[in-house]
């Protein structure tokens, strides 16, 4: 487990997410950003307690709700914040907006709004690892409804044949757009699937940052003992809609009223009171501090240079 | 009594409903087409009027309910499945174009594949490259598939019902951002018969071919060329395959001009079989100037506004392209 | 179980479907025929057996090895060896060959080049039946290769929370193509994928006729019930390379020689030699009769008409 | 010295096995390309030589493997992903289009994915619809993928090597017919440049424009029409995308006529966009005769003999199109 200056920074992580994506929220709504978003918002512990456990030199590939992942993964919300708005300075240099935020040096290796878009690129970062001998290994996130994708069964059956140093890890909200797990498979859990690929399942409680985190080092461990993939299943809960345009007909108030109940940050904070790493009034300055970031970052973001339009027909080739 | 007006979105609807009220066989499936109503509200109310197991919500898993769809239509069912955007469109090619364009001619005519997916496709959304695509070309270029792009209300609800129809499989392109165009639309059903272009202004100084959302690009620049002087025709396609080159030959004849406005990237994409078409036929010699092509850049489409205008056609790249064309010999946009 | 007559008919099936392949495939050594082939030598009881157990009305889909699966659904080898030898007679007119063999009136769904091609089609037929309340149900016949491609996942996901009357029967002939099964998943019997989507996975011994036929009637009733599919796995051998161009350097002559001990037709015939419906003369004869039968069917389609030139421009819409 | 002959599929194997040799970060990774040596034999013994690891057989999965590839690739290594008919890229559409030919643009220009997916094209086989289409125009139409199509052995040599050195995704085409043509191939490593079109033969009379399999077909008519005092310039692209317009433009101001020869399906083909660029430009007014296509007719490749003859472009169907271009203004080719 981690030290307490860790364990607060998780906390900070998760703020951060949350103030990112309720910030992202109020822009759409007043129609200050356009295209379109996914919020992480009821997420936050899962990216942040599983990418807690990544150590110097691996990787994750993230999804169409992917702010989460990003922060969490340390990308600067400042750069994230530009992407957004579409300015020359963000991640993309104003070309991918929310669904592409990528920093590829680092080892983010991109949001994608292909759903299981990113599984292959996943593996294929977990080969190079392996192939080069190093000792480094991905988490590919993504959600349930990607599970019933194709490529989600080609991927994990190829990590498993391989023994790619990979963790599959199904953020399972219970719902892909409108479509209920519930309705779209005919299983108990997610992980139940990982034994169609021989490989190790694992259902975690995705509210408890802790949970997260120890199931994914494990996985972790596994993986880079060449022991192979792991398909880790975090179950959690989005608040807010799909996208931006959401009337929330598939689900009911008091479903989502009983979820914010059982809230992540609040869960992870009180267990940080518990043990007397922080305080609640350190965690209410926390919550404030990173609120302050997010807008310090798109104030700042309004204000960086557009894109010039002719940069539009570049980048198309290496 | 005055005409009826209805979006595009509905119209779309009420071809849908109309032929699922007429005909038990045909059925929707798709990704949220349900209680969501579809990520553009297409299919919103259905699900409450056919119930589930005719508005049918859908795992995420293209390949594999549009395979479904191939079978039930070659059982004799009228599928008609709907891609949430052509981008993912991707995900059932094999099933597309190894199968339903195939089978029939793969079994010696004996058998058919009746089936419709509709799909959103183009840009001007700020959603950027996996979300804004325009791939109709893929399916011009696969025999066996018939492709169909109505530009309003009326053609859309007439199209799709000839859609609905026909013994083989259509895919049917929607625009996202002709979904709240209004127009006169007949409450009764009507067909608009694949295959027929309309010519939707008359002009004698040069011929102008497109179809979906870009038509009403032409038909704007359409406008600011008359006031120049210049009086464009406009051929809407309507159906990209099976291309009714014929009635773009015919206008060629009179105005000596072809100019093709297309949404999709411009290199191999359909607007190239327009012009060679035209050209290599002959209409080469009627033809007094080069042909030119308005046509998406051959870049992905960029996320910021400006980058995204700057790739796509718009009015003013027309207006500019016919000028060049009619103005001088040398000025043909490229 | 079937009567006598029922089961000296199944026998003369599996030997008629022998005697086809082998046929084509010194066909194939002496250049008269041309494309590619592929043959179900050694796998005739699973096609028999499983095709035994429908009733008027269900349907099948095939494969690229597909010739056993159509003698077996009763379609006529003259219009099949007419079909390869491209004739105008032939179940496509000359225009499909032996990847493309179809009778889609009388319900063979048909033959596909595209390995797990068939799947979603077999889906949409059980669809139609589910849809029309027909008490009917499909067969989806593929290879154990054909479970690690996408659609394999997505259409048996749908199928099980559809509960459509569908009866996956995977024949696991230990190879696709060159790639062993063992190598190509890591899992112990193909069937336990089943649990991936909450349907029952049953692996019979594909090589006794009478196990194949159980375990599909069974399928076959739960299915008929709207209990949904079952994956069922017939374990199985093909004795010839995988198409007409293979130099089994993958495989050893022993493994393929200790399988040929277990075949299917030898074991058969013993059954009913000792369930007293046959004599081993009256199979010889059998064995005999329906090597002319094939014979002739060759014989009588060398002389059938060519396609005209110009039907290859026609049937491509209806 | 004698120069050396060996066949297209060697000339592929020894730029693969060159490339490996050169640089670890290459490995081979499809279907059966191990023991088995791939479907049409080309990576024989190459699993000998480097290990299961490197020359990888995969299962039956083509999206997962390319995009497997297209992962290694963004982290920087040279994969080669064989798909064993090109007919099955309808499997990794998603991976190609959506996921390797945008990333590096999606990304601003932060990343890029060097990866070369070799497939053999083209009909010819008797293997029917599903196992014998040339779908190239596919890729043409994608920005961000460059697609090679090589003719010769020394060619198919050169540009692998130029294909694997390139940091973008390359969609490498071979051809089924062409793998046992021998031709002169030095030993030594060599780079032919992806985008310039190789003018094969000189002539005054017509040009034609053709790549892959078809080069050869044209130089037989050429050859055919020599003799009737036609004398064809041959233009033999190489490299579809990007396209060599530039040549095929001088090539055209010379003899003023245009036929292109291509195999896939004419409608919305990759000719189309040769003819249109030719006659969107100022070559336009450099053509003395309406330009002309033989192509694949607009249906599935059948099973039979004659039938799959009757719809492929042949020598004498390039003949009679080049004539009827020359002899007569009303004889074009339709
Ligand atoms: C291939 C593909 N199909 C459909 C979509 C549209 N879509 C975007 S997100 C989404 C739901 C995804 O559900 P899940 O994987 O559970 O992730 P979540 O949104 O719940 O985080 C859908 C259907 C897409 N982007 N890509
Ligand atoms: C999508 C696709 N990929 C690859 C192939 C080439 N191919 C044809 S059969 C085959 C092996 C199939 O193995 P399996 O499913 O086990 O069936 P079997 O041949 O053993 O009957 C392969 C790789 C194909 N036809 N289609
Ligand atoms: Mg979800
Ligand atoms: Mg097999």
């Amino acid at each position: 487990m981690q030290n307490d200056g860790k364990r607060v920074e998780l906390l900070r992580q998760m703020l951060l997410s949350r103030h990112f994506d309720e910030k992202v929220n109020d822009l759409y709504a007043e129609g200050k950003v356009h295209g379109t978003a996914h919020f992480y918002v009821g997420q936050e512990s899962v990216a942040v307690g599983a990418i807690a456990a990544l150590k110097e030199g691996d990787v994750i590939t993230s999804t169409h709700r992917g702010h989460g992942h990003a922060i969490a993964f340390g990308l600067d919300v400042d750069r994230m914040a530009a992407e957004l708005l579409g300015q020359a300075t963000g991640y993309c240099h104003g070309k991918g907006g929310s669904m592409h935020i990528a920093d590829v040096g680092a080892g983010m290796l991109g949001a994608n709004g292909i759903v299981g878009g990113s599984m292959g690129i996943a593996c294929g970062a977990a080969w190079a690892f392996k192939r080069r001998g190093q000792d480094n290994a991905a988490i590919c996130f993504f959600g349930e409804g990607a599970t019933n994708e194709g490529i989600f069964h080609e991927t994990l059956n190829m990590a498993a044949i391989w023994k790619l140093p990979v963790v599959f890890l199904c953020e399972n909200n219970q719902y892909g757009m409108s479509m209920s797990v519930k309705k779209a498979t005919a299983i108990e859990n997610i992980s139940d699937r990982a034994s169609a690929y021989g490989m190790p399942g694992v259902t975690v409680a995705g509210s408890t940052l802790d949970e997260v985190y120890n199931a994914t080092r494990e996985a972790l461990e596994r993986a880079r003992a060449g022991e192979g993939p792991t398909l880790m299943e975090a179950i959690t809960y989005r608040y807010l809609g799909h996208s931006k345009s959401d009337a929330n007909l598939y689900r009911t108030r008091e479903e989502i009223a009983t979820w914010r109940k059982q809230d992540p940050i609040q869960r992870f904070a009180t267990v940080l009171e518990g043990e007397g790493v922080l305080e609640r009034d350190e965690w209410r300055k926390l919550d404030e501090e990173t609120r302050l970031r997010i807008e310090e970052a798109f104030e700042k973001a309004s204000r960086e240079p557009d894109p010039q339009p002719e940069s539009a027909l570049e980048d198309v080739y290496a | 009594m005055p005409e009826r007006e209805i979006t595009y979105r509905e119209a779309v609807r009420e071809a849908m409903v109309g032929a699922m009220r007429e005909n038990d066989e045909v059925f929707l499936m798709g990704e949220d087409v349900g209680v969501y109503g579809g990520a553009f509200g297409v299919s919103r109310g259905m699900i409450e009027e056919f119930g589930e197991e005719r508005v049918v919500d859908t795992p995420i898993s293209e390949a594999g309910y549009v395979g479904l769809c191939t079978g039930a239509a070659l059982m004799g069912m009228r599928p008609i499945a709907e891609i949430q955007f052509s981008d993912f469109m991707t995900h059932c090619m094999d099933q597309l174009v190894n199968q339903a364009a195939k089978i029939r001619y793969m079994f010696g005519g004996e058998g058919r594949v009746p089936m419709v997916v509709r799909t959103p496709g183009g840009a001007g959304t700020g959603a950027a490259a996996q979300h804004s695509q325009s791939l109709e070309a893929w399916f011009v270029h696969t025999p066996g598939l018939k492709v169909v792009m109505p530009s309003t209300p009326y053609d859309a609800k007439g199209l799709l019902l000839s859609a609905i129809d026909d013994p083989n499989t259509v895919i049917f392109y929607e625009h996202k951002l002709l979904y709240n165009k209004k127009g006169t639309v007949p409450e009764e059903p009507y067909r608009v018969p694949l295959g027929e272009a309309n010519v939707s202004r008359i002009g004698d100084d040069v011929t102008i071919v497109t179809a979906g959302l870009m038509h009403h690009y032409v038909l704007e620049a359409a406008e600011a060329l008359a006031d120049a002087g210049v009086e464009a025709e406009v051929v809407d396609l309507r159906t990209l395959s099976p291309m009714d080159d014929a009635a773009v030959r015919r206008s060629i004849e009179k105005t000596g001009k072809l100019v093709v406005v297309e949404e999709d990237v411009k290199t191999a994409g359909w607007g190239a079989e327009v012009v060679s078409r035209i050209v290599e036929g002959e209409s080469f010699y009627s033809l007094d100037r080069a042909p030119a092509r308005v046509a998406g850049a051959d870049v992905p489409i960029p996320y910021n506004r400006d980058l995204e205008a700057h790739v796509r056609p718009t009015p003013e790249k027309v207006v500019e392209a016919v000028r060049n064309l009619v103005d001088a010999r040398k000025g043909v946009y490229a």
